[in-house]
């Protein structure tokens, strides 16, 4: 796809960065009749929270200075001019800049008093505690990773001495082991019996039955739908039922139990049973 | 190690605050308690727990005491007896590593989420799902706590009291000694953060709110406006391109 | 041991052999030399050779005398340095060696099969044999179920009052200290599992987990008790021997 777009674009054998460079020039004459719709992949980001604490890092202050006000124009700014290009966006970005857009409003405009809800700053407030929050679990986890950590930095006894085994036995077993093996099983078990309980399938030798059965009550002509929606037990049985039907209909006919007879391609296949002794003997 | 130079050719830190109170036979008792519990805790790669140790040991033995002992003993060796929780365990020394390198086990490299998420729950344990994902803002994808789970360094311990009873997360005796912490209260920084109200799941009511500047559609003096630069750094470096 | 009652608590016998020689830049590279090798023979999984040893020793270090003074320092502790063939290794002091057996316990990993019926005694208690069958689709082998009581975290809880009157079972107070859990019904229920990556999030509408008894120690109203009688019959209990 990310090919075909490309060579659209008039710069194959650019690279990778040909397309992007077009893509965030100022003047986008090109992109404007560009038919695709593009998809931003926001991988890279751990969510709007997470590209909030990047935009409010670009402000250069710690994060207990920082302009929340600023910060909300960036970030709209950000998705203005992202769907300006027509890229989408999850969800949660544009949910997000909702609130900050909101959030604006609130702080250009000072509570009107009897006014419900939080205050402006009281919102902003919350924003940056939120920011500072994930930016300390964020500086936690680098430090976490740069402890010495064991089998990397530090180690343990390489060669652990062997006990005289004695007749106790000692159970071990992790929660998280039981957990997988009660979920695992049950997730099994709930497959097995779903396939089994939803999605009957007629086997060949009962539809045989059935239609041995069915044909011998009937010495007119009858249509081979008829006789099965008249069994049917759910729709979704319906394909399974005419096809094991319909082989079982050969095999009948081969063996002069029943007649089949068809006007023309795909007309309802009319069937009855065979005038003979035999086939009341059959039908039995 | 520059204290070494005028000690001894083996730095080790003997016995000088008080021994002498103890009788003799209370001394030659407490020395092979140490000495057993040396063989003992050596023997195991895991860690011992202290309960396990007061069952091996002779019958009246102080284990935190003989542990504590031992623990001075191996200070400055080239092996420490480390605590891990409530357990000990013998660990090449910290500045070593640098030697031991080469030994290292390919070890599984987490994801950035994941290892976020790890972090989340070491200093905000117990801490339910739900919270985790309110810290991060966003959805925990399938698999970062599966993933977090089966590296034994975090598990579910209880419930929380609340409507819903949801589930709560924790930290193990595996991720105390993997990441060479003795207790939950030796993460780093973990005082100055909870100093700072930052793991608490809500807003502590003392936290400054930041005022707009006079002019908001003004950007003060140390901001940058967003350049199209930004955006390209912001994620957008590799759009992808779908035909409709 | 009676020399150590005038000694240290710490019978290490310590550089009292000519270093004063050595001058004191010697010994400090000496000293690191020593925690250094300490460091590498103890994280080994085999015996460390001198010749491995050199080459991972900073360069001009003097092996051979490095060992000598580690197995000097560790000759009378709870763990000794010996040599293995021509090659290094840390062993338990012979004295000791009966520490290693005493306790000696095997540690046994659960099949998958006994952590499954497990799991399903703790979710689905109180809960019969066939029930268990039910719920996993295969037999269940007695081996199995006679595994998990051995582990004393499944006990027979009594009778179902329907025909045949089977066994119940349930989980024990032993379960909850296993797997750290305050309460049975801190268990995850099927939200949580699914959260946490290890239940499937398409699970068919009518799959659901039950949610454990509140106090598993309590009969339901369709179990009796076990009575010594029961016992006796299940071979837990030896017959009382009347009174002679």
């Amino acid at each position: 796809m990310a090919q075909a777009a490309e060579t659209k674009g008039g710069t194959g054998g650019a690279g990778k960065a040909a397309p992007m460079d077009r893509l965030w020039a100022e003047n986008e004459e090109t992109r404007a009749t560009s038919e695709p719709s593009l998809v931003v992949d926001v991988d890279g980001f751990e969510g709007p929270l997470d590209l909030l604490l990047h935009l409010a890092r670009n402000q250069k202050v710690d994060l207990a200075r920082i302009s929340v006000l600023a910060l909300a124009e960036q970030y709209l700014a950000f998705i203005g001019k992202v769907r300006a290009m027509r890229l989408e966006l999850a969800a949660d970005y544009l949910v997000m800049a909702a609130w900050l857009a909101f959030l604006k409003s609130k702080l250009l405009i000072p509570k009107q008093p009897g006014e419900e809800g939080e205050s402006g700053e009281e919102l902003a407030a919350v924003l940056q505690f939120r920011l500072r929050r994930l930016e300390a679990m964020r500086d936690a986890a680098a430090r976490l990773v740069n402890r010495n950590r064991l089998g990397r930095d530090v180690f343990q006894r390489g060669m652990p001495e062997m006990v005289i085994v004695e007749k106790r036995n000692e159970f071990s077993a992790t929660l998280y082991d039981l957990l997988t093996a009660y979920a695992s099983q049950r997730q099994r078990q709930a497959i097995s019996n779903v396939t089994i309980a939803k999605r009957g399938v007629w086997s060949l030798k009962m539809a045989r039955t059935m239609l041995s059965r069915l044909i011998g009550t009937s010495a007119d002509w009858t249509a081979l739908d008829a006789f099965l929606i008249e069994y049917l037990a759910s729709p979704e049985e319906k394909r399974t039922a005419m096809a094991s039907s319909f082989a079982a209909t050969l095999e009948l006919v081969r063996e002069g139990s029943l007649e089949v007879r068809q006007e023309e391609v795909f007309a309802p296949i009319y069937l009855r049973g065979r005038q003979r002794v035999k086939a009341v003997e059959v039908a039995r | 190690m520059s204290e070494s130079v005028n000690a001894s050719v083996i730095p080790f830190v003997i016995g000088d605050d008080g021994e002498a109170v103890r009788n003799p036979a209370e001394r030659l008792h407490l020395a092979e308690a140490v000495r057993m519990a040396e063989a003992i805790v050596f023997a195991s790669a895991e860690p011992v727990s202290e309960k396990q140790l007061a069952q091996r040991l002779p019958e009246g033995v102080d284990v935190p005491a003989a542990m504590a002992e031992l623990h001075k003993i191996y200070e400055r060796r080239g092996v420490n007896l480390v605590r891990v929780g409530d357990a000990w365990a013998f660990r090449t020394a910290g500045d070593l590593a640098f030697l031991m390198s080469r030994d290292a086990v390919q070890q599984r490299k987490l994801s950035r989420a994941a290892l976020e998420v790890l972090a989340i729950i070491a200093y905000h344990q117990p801490v339910t799902r739900a919270e985790i994902e309110d810290i991060r803002g966003v959805e925990t994808s399938k698999g970062t706590l599966d993933t977090l789970l089966e590296t034994e360094w975090v598990r579910m311990r209880g419930r929380r009291k609340t409507p819903g009873r949801p589930v709560t997360y924790g930290t193990t005796e595996n991720f105390l000694d993997h990441f060479a912490l003795e207790e939950i209260r030796d993460l780093p920084g973990i005082e100055e953060l909870k100093g700072a109200g930052l793991l608490s799941a809500r807003m502590p009511s003392n936290f400054s709110i930041p005022l707009p500047p006079a002019d908001p559609d003004e950007l003060t003096e140390d901001e940058d406006p967003l350049t199209d630069i930004d955006l390209e750094e912001l994620g957008l470096l590799t759009p992808k391109v779908t035909e409709e």
